[in-house]
């Protein structure tokens, strides 16, 4: 499938929106909660927020950017959350500084999920479309996989893996299993929090947009552009789509780190690693506008929050969220609803009589 | 609808209660306000939809029959997907709508990431079915069911000591807690029981259809049991499949592969000899079980299994706490939570899942495991 | 020395030998015209010269640097860049950044600079624009700077396509078909073009085109390719004369 | 002995992937897109038939046609009220988010009408299993039917594409949908009977992928829908006998590496080799290689 | 009677008009030039005719029938051809495929041959390349297939965008006596060209099209030599 993108040069001009928009965020947000106007249900929500505005903002760089439809970026999130949780949880009796414990983790985070980022893309980048599309798929369910087969415990003599069972890593008196196989790792420090949430997104859209608007930003939307024509011009196709798949994999990691230290116990179900989760990250993607980082935001946000708005519906929750997912996406992208917007919006602004370049 | 909103933890303490206190005294009397989490969409919504079915009726009994000491219960039950962030988001909407005490949650993973935010929050909380260790880590936390490694080494014990069989596979889906966790303890009590694990065969939820490869490997290794420490969907398709295949070691498996028989259309002949350790049989003829059963099926079309067993218990274990722990309505969640704390470990409850269940002060439940037997489509009970 | 000087080139399509022992050979700063009927092997030529497809035989030097089967970034770093036939641009950038792709070789920051802003970025930054303008005044693009290349006009986008060759600051600038669907005004404002880049940037220039008009009034030597095989070659005076590229080519 | 049996049933399960995935394929190729709704029409089909024939004790064979009847109906309105609006579409990853919401929604409504309780399928094949091998190795009936099935479809497929008008149609659409319109081919339609073909396929393999493994839930379509979109793939997209080859190798991966490597892992090297032969043939087993013309 | 008939079209993309009110027609048997600079709005003429795109104001008549909301495949099916702009073959289908995709509409297998064997003929090259697939044909072989293939439905009239397009000087020639033959043979012919000289050497009457406006019309010899269209678009 090959990826159209609209309006790609919004993002230069609406990068500073973009920060204002999510500083505002954190503004009201703090306001509300230190008033104590905010419910409990929308306070446990910032953080989920800021992973999800983060698995968005990074999935665009590799749908919207770089062009390319990937199925496996829970996979990165898995990696990430994995390692981060698991540095945590060993040195929790190390390093009694918290935010020194989590900077680490969500550096060890990114790191990991950087280096499956390189090691899936070599190969991997020279498919094309849903070849490529399939094959990320295909890595995610690889790395759900692998990670409810790990057992690493740690002892007196350090550390012990295995493939097997908890039974098999022989530890001693007084030790310790870290991953337990499907049951993956309990009692990560609770570490995430909205403030820290918000300067992680800060620094993500800093990177994604400074890059975009750099050489580098400019050579791999080239490549989006025409492939043959940027090696044409002597652009090293592999290089940049590599750098923009491993920036992008490293960012779904910090998102992973942040995810495994908001919750206390950490499993890679399909729920929360499988490709049903990196498919939802692309429908926030494809939503808020493919290329569109302020509007993945936006849409992160919107389709986080629905499913929660919606729990007075009871049975019928995820029935209405199916229903509006659909009109949504339809009012959203269809070239007829497009249309009809369009002429609302001028009559509205009737003393605008046609609207210019900008269509 | 509740209008009064707590915020912070510091402030909940005290606007809770005066939010619960004007009700209070506004309204013709107070309620008890027992929240519940669990799926209720998504592939684990059958035990969700379970819990909440069950413990609704106890409400509704409870509820019909003048309350606990004249005070209604109201019962809110949320879903989670199966998902530990949902969970959590499911907990702080009932907080919002200010639960004092939690009924939940269903399946372990989500259960041990509630567990962590009710010991924060100080709101009594008792799983119906969470079953991971973790599940009751905190002392404000309660279980209805028994633990993972509990039922892994029952069963063990149970099989060695029957001198069951000595050559023993296990089928088991490492992708889950549940069944991982009871595995793990199985293999290890194995061990000590002098029995021989001669297969230990894995599936995961991404491939849960097709039995036949472990299967063969256990029909080839000789095994003359096989334990299934998973849920009956997939047992019910192994048992097929292994009929087709022409293997019929004996089957052992926990509570999980109760609900067996009520699966519409089983033919259960196909579970014919097969061996549970359960807690509850829908077929008991006991007063209880059938009085159950006859509401379940009358309210919901269905016969409970195991999950709406436990939800149900859950429900009047928590009164009968709440009548030991001498506890009211207009107290705080935390206040409730303290007394019920205490008031568990002094209660003795026969519910459907046992009679004369106590709790030890780490939340686990003292009760007798019951073996039964599939015997011409009924539970028998073994010994 | 030529400093295109390809002998005895050849590749075949399954059973079809589209180009057979092509050989040409282009002096610096010449403008030199590759014309042929249709399907006869040019832009397969020109996708040999540039790596698009490998040559089965055959030897491809450029200024003495033997390029032959060389990838075709590594060609373009050599020194050859190029247009094409079906347009290709970079449609959802800017006028502006579809040439400052093409100087990419050409001003280099690191990525690390590009994203901390460090003093290299604004540094080259300016450079690229400055030098993008100037190219792009070249071609009366200018105003349209920040335009999406998809929105240009047909003949803008063909031009915007040598101005973005011409940025890789090539030794051997190819075009294919460079007035296809433009009109007889467009392609004169086209030649001026062309001689102009010739002159002003001492470029060697090889292109292929179907208007006689243009390959008369700017091409100083031609080559004429039919079925795969050179039929003539020459001054562009001489070869037009040529009845044998008259029968296959031209017409009367 | 046990390989042979392994093997047999990996070929059973790999016949289903197999004719989910021809299903899968049609609407892919033709439509070019990602119907993710599909494995839930498959669920929609098992219980039409669970209706008819269980809850209404009507033939078996009855329960089929009332399911390929609805799974027909169904896949054609999905496809008019959900994915034509958004043909034309600026990036054709919007409809495969409306995909996603149906696949969605399908389940839901089904959650909310059946309820989640597991009901146990009784086979509609009724074609007796083959024993072989002095009574060591069965091949069930459902593996023969499912086998023979999806060899006919694959056939039929093949030959309605290539021999029929429509078959031509829908190549062409496939292509370009503006210049099959100048041909006068009737675009709307077109893919409203692809969607057709691929909802009746979907209702026949969920006939026999319930008989097969006789468990009904809102999610039995789910997991086979994306084993099968992996088959197509390996296959090579669009392309028809690749989706059924891609089918039967998937499963007898899968089943080999649950066999002779490891049951826990076998989901990872399933995906494994599928990425290894990726990289080797980057467009699957029977994929064309498409060569842009420069 | 005009055969095809345009009256007061407007066509917006969006929010931009690209046409603002045109009216013209075509008689049978003639060939009608439609020249204008890039951007003024041929090919987008082309495509509401066909139905390819909707106007937004305005009627259009095919041999009596009112076509203006008609979908394209039904008006191909009238009797309506249209070469589009960028060729459009079907890239991954083989020339043969995609000429008897051309005759999609019609049912007779005799005389589809023979409309076969017709185009051959004109064009040796798809024969000899038949089997070949059409993506990978040069630019100037595309041109001919997409030509052929509109030819394949034998219709009433054709449109061609810019036809002449990459194709060697002989073989410009050799399009437009070919178009001359297919006008001779009774089809009606909208033809767009950038190649204003020999479109309107060939054609009965002509239109000049600037930014979505009509602004000159009449016969073709007479615009050939009208100053203007001679400054703006013969290059003289
Ligand atoms: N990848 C390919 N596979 C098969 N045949 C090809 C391929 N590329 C080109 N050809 C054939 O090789 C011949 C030469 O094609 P080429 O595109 O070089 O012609 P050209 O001289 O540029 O013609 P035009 O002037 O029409 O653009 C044509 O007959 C074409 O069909
Ligand atoms: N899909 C589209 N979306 C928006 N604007 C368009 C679209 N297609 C054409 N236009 C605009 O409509 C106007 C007319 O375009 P059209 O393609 O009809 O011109 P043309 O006369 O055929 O030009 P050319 O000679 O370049 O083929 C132009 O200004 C063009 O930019
Ligand atoms: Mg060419
Ligand atoms: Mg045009």
């Amino acid at each position: 499938m090959k990826i159209k993108t609209d309006k790609i040069k919004k993002i230069s001009k609406s990068s500073f929106t973009i920060y204002g928009m999510v500083i505002m965020a954190y503004v009201i947000m703090q306001i509300l909660v230190s008033t104590g106007s905010l419910s409990s249900l929308m306070e446990g929500l910032l953080v989920p927020l800021c992973i999800y505005v983060i698995l968005a903002v990074s999935l665009n760089l590799t749908v919207g950017i770089l062009g390319e439809l990937s199925l496996g970026h829970a996979g990165f999130m898995c990696v990430g959350a994995f390692t981060g949780a698991f540095f945590s949880v060993a040195t929790v009796d190390l390093i009694t500084i918290p935010l020194l414990r989590f900077g680490i983790a969500i550096i060890l985070g990114a790191l990991a999920a950087a280096v499956f980022g390189i090691i899936l893309g070599i190969p991997v980048l020279r498919l094309r479309g849903d070849y490529l599309a399939i094959v990320t798929l295909a890595f995610g369910e690889i790395i759900k996989n692998f990670v409810n087969v790990i057992y690493i415990g740690t002892d007196k003599n350090g550390f012990h893996f295995s493939m097997k069972d908890a039974v098999a890593l022989k530890l001693e008196e007084g030790g310790k299993v870290i991953i337990n196989g499907a049951q993956g790792i309990t009692g990560t420090p609770n570490d995430s929090t909205f403030t820290i949430g918000i300067i992680l997104i800060i620094i993500i859209l800093f990177v994604i947009l400074n890059l975009v608007n750099s050489r580098a930003g400019r050579a791999i939307m080239a490549i989006r552009d025409n492939r043959i024509a940027a090696e044409s011009i002597g652009i090293n196709i592999t290089k940049y789509k590599l750098m923009a798949f491993t920036i992008s994999a490293s960012m779904a990691g910090v998102a992973g780190v942040l995810y495994a230290h908001n919750l206390s116990t950490l499993t890679a179900l399909p729920k929360n690693f499988g490709y049903n989760m990196s498919i939802m990250i692309l429908v926030f993607v494809v939503l808020g506008g493919i290329g569109n980082v302020g509007g993945s935001i936006i849409a992160a946000v919107l389709l986080t929050l629905l499913p929660e708005l919606l729990r007075g519906l009871n049975d019928y929750r995820m029935l209405i969220y199916a229903i509006v997912l659909i009109v949504m996406m339809i009012f959203n992208s269809s070239p007829k609803a497009i249309e009809l917007r369009e002429k609302y919006s001028l009559k509205r602004l009737f003393t605008k009589k046609t609207k210019g370049e900008d269509a | 609808g509740n209008t009064a909103s707590e915020t912070t933890d510091a402030a909940a303490t005290t606007e809770t209660t005066d939010a619960a206190a004007d009700t209070a005294t506004e309204a013709t009397g107070a309620t008890f306000k027992i929240g519940g989490i669990g799926p209720a969409t998504g592939g684990a919504a059958v035990y969700g939809l379970a819990v909440k079915n069950g413990a609704q009726l106890a409400v509704d009994e409870i509820n019909a029959a003048g309350g606990i000491n004249g005070t209604q219960i109201e019962f809110n039950f949320q879903d989670d997907e199966h998902d530990a962030e949902k969970a959590v988001n499911a907990y702080n909407t009932l907080k919002d709508w200010n639960m004092q005490i939690l009924m939940g949650t269903v399946t372990s993973t989500p259960c041990i990431a509630v567990a962590e935010e009710t010991n924060k929050d100080q709101i009594f909380q008792l799983t119906p079915s969470g079953s991971a260790v973790p599940c009751v880590q905190y002392d404000n936390a309660f279980r209805v069911c028994f633990s993972d490694p509990n039922q892994g080494i029952a069963s063990a014990q149970y099989i060695g000591e029957n001198k069951i069989a000595s050559k023993v596979a296990v089928i088991y889906d490492s992708s889950d807690v549940y069944s991982s966790g009871i595995y793990e303890k199985f293999a290890a009590e194995a061990a000590n029981q002098g029995i021989e694990i001669v297969a230990s065969e894995a599936f995961t939820a991404d491939s849960k259809t097709d039995f036949t490869v472990q299967l063969q490997k256990a029909k080839d290794a000789g095994a003359e049991l096989v334990f299934l420490p998973i849920y009956y969907t997939e047992a019910s398709l192994i048992l097929s499949q292994a009929n087709t295949m022409g293997f019929a070691p004996k089957f052992f498996g926990c509570d999980g592969l109760d609900g067996i028989l009520s699966v519409e259309n089983f033919d259960t002949k196909l579970a014919e000899g097969v061996m549970l350790l359960t807690p509850f049989a829908a077929d008991a003829q006991d007063d209880l079980t059938k009085n159950f059963v006859a509401a379940f099926q009358k309210a919901y079309g269905e016969v409970p299994n195991q999950f709406a067993a436990d939800a149900y218990d859950a429900i009047y274990i928590i009164k009968a706490a709440i009548e030991s722990g001498k506890v009211t309505a207009d107290m705080s969640a935390q206040d409730i939570c303290a007394a019920l704390k205490t008031a568990m470990t002094t209660i003795s409850v026969d519910g459907l899942t046992g009679a004369g269940m106590t709790w030890t002060a780490d939340g686990e439940v003292n009760k007798a495991p019951k073996a039964v037997k599939i015997e011409n489509g009924a539970y028998v009970a073994m010994q | 020395m030529a400093l295109l000087d390809v002998k005895n080139l050849g590749i075949s399509f399954g059973g079809l030998r589209a180009v057979d022992s092509f050989h040409i050979e282009v002096e610096k700063g010449q403008l030199y015209g590759l014309i042929g009927p249709n399907g006869a092997g040019k832009t397969t030529v020109f996708n040999m010269l540039t790596g698009v497809y490998q040559p089965g035989d055959g030897k491809i030097t450029l200024d003495g640097n033997d390029i032959t089967g060389k990838r075709t970034i590594d060609i373009n770093r050599a020194g050859i860049a190029r247009t094409f036939q079906n347009i290709r641009l970079f449609k959802e950038l800017t006028v502006m950044d579809n040439v400052k792709v093409g100087l990419h070789e050409h001003y280099k920051y690191s990525t690390i600079a590009g994203i901390l802003r460090l003093p290299s970025y604004y540094k080259k930054e300016k450079e690229m624009n400055e030098k993008a303008l100037e190219l792009l005044k070249v071609f009366d693009l200018d105003k349209e700077k920040d335009f999406l290349a998809s929105n240009l006009p047909y003949g803008k986008q063909r031009k915007l396509e040598i101005a973005r060759a011409l940025a890789t600051n090539p030794k051997l600038l190819l075009l294919d078909e460079p007035a296809a669907g433009m009109n007889p005004n467009e392609t004169k404002e086209l030649m001026d073009t062309i001689r102009f880049v010739r002159d002003e940037f001492d470029m060697t220039i090889l292109l292929i085109e179907h208007d006689m008009k243009l390959v008369a009034g700017i091409c100083e030597k031609l080559t004429v390719l039919n079925f795969g095989q050179v039929l003539a070659e020459g001054n562009t005076a001489e070869v037009l004369k040529n009845p044998q590229v008259i029968t296959a080519y031209l017409g009367e | 002995m046990s390989f042979i049996s392994y093997l047999i049933n990996g070929i059973s399960l790999g016949s289903l992937y197999a004719l989910i995935a021809l299903g899968y394929t049609m609407v892919y190729g033709i439509a070019k897109m990602l119907n993710f709704a599909h494995g839930d029409i498959i669920m929609v089909g098992g219980f039409s038939i669970f209706i008819v024939s269980t809850t209404l004790g009507l033939p078996p064979l009855l329960g089929i046609l009332a399911a390929v009847v609805i799974c027909t109906a169904l896949g054609m309105t999905i496809e008019k009220i959900a994915y034509k609006p958004l043909r034309k579409a600026a990036s054709p990853l919007a409809v495969l988010i409306t995909a996603i919401g149906v696949s969605y929604l399908l389940q839901n409504v089904a959650l909310l009408i059946f309820g989640a309780n597991t009901k146990l399928f009784t086979s509609v094949v009724t074609v007796p299993p083959v024993t072989m091998g002095e009574g060591q190795i069965t091949i069930s009936g459902e593996t023969i039917a499912t086998i023979v099935v999806s060899i006919i479809i694959m056939i039929c497929l093949m030959l309605f594409i290539k021999k029929s008008k429509a078959g031509q149609a829908m190549l062409a659409v496939s292509e370009d949908k503006g210049a099959a319109e100048l041909m006068g081919i009737n675009v709307n339609a077109t893919i409203s009977l692809t969607f057709a073909i691929g909802s009746a396929l979907a209702a026949i393999a969920g006939a026999l992928l319930c008989s097969a493994y006789p468990t009904l839930t809102p999610y039995t379509g789910a997991m086979p829908g994306i084993k099968a979109f992996v088959a197509a793939v390996f296959g090579g997209i669009g392309s028809i006998p690749g989706a059924f080859i891609g089918g039967i190798l998937l499963g007898v991966i899968e089943n080999l590496s649950k066999a002779y490597i490891s049951s826990q892992m076998a989901d990872a090297i399933v995906f494994g080799v599928l990425i290894l032969v990726l990289l080797v043939k980057p467009t699957g087993i029977l994929g064309k290689k498409i060569n842009e013309k420069v | 009677m005009a055969m095809l008939e345009i009256k007061d079209l407007e066509v917006h993309y969006g929010v931009i008009k690209a046409i603002k009110g045109i009216s013209f027609e075509v008689n049978q048997g003639e060939v009608i030039a439609l020249i204008g600079a890039n951007g003024a709005g041929k090919t987008t003429i082309l495509h509401t005719v066909t139905g390819l795109i909707n106007g937004t104001a305005g009627k259009i008549t095919f041999n009596d029938t009112d076509i203006t909301k008609m979908p394209a495949h039904k008006i191909v099916s009238l009797g309506m051809a249209h070469v589009p702009e960028g060729r459009r073959v079907f890239s991954q289908l083989t020339v043969l495929q995609n000429l008897k995709m051309g005759a999609y509409t019609r049912k007779d297998k005799k005389e589809i041959e023979d409309t076969l064997q017709m185009v051959y003929k004109r064009f040796p090259r798809l024969e000899e390349r038949k089997n070949q697939v059409a993506g990978t044909l040069s630019g100037g072989e595309q041109q001919m297939l997409a030509m052929g293939r509109a030819l394949m439905s034998h219709p009433k009239i054709i449109l061609m965008d810019e036809p002449s397009m990459g194709l060697s000087p002989i073989f410009v020639e050799e399009i437009f006596s070919i178009i001359r033959d297919i006008s001779a043979s009774g089809t009606t012919v909208l033809l767009v060209e950038q190649n204003a000289k020999k479109a309107l050497s060939i054609a009965n009457r002509a239109y000049v099209l600037e930014t979505g406006k009509i602004a000159l019309e009449g016969n073709a010899d007479l615009l050939m030599n009208n100053e203007s269209v001679k400054k703006a678009y013969l290059g003289e």
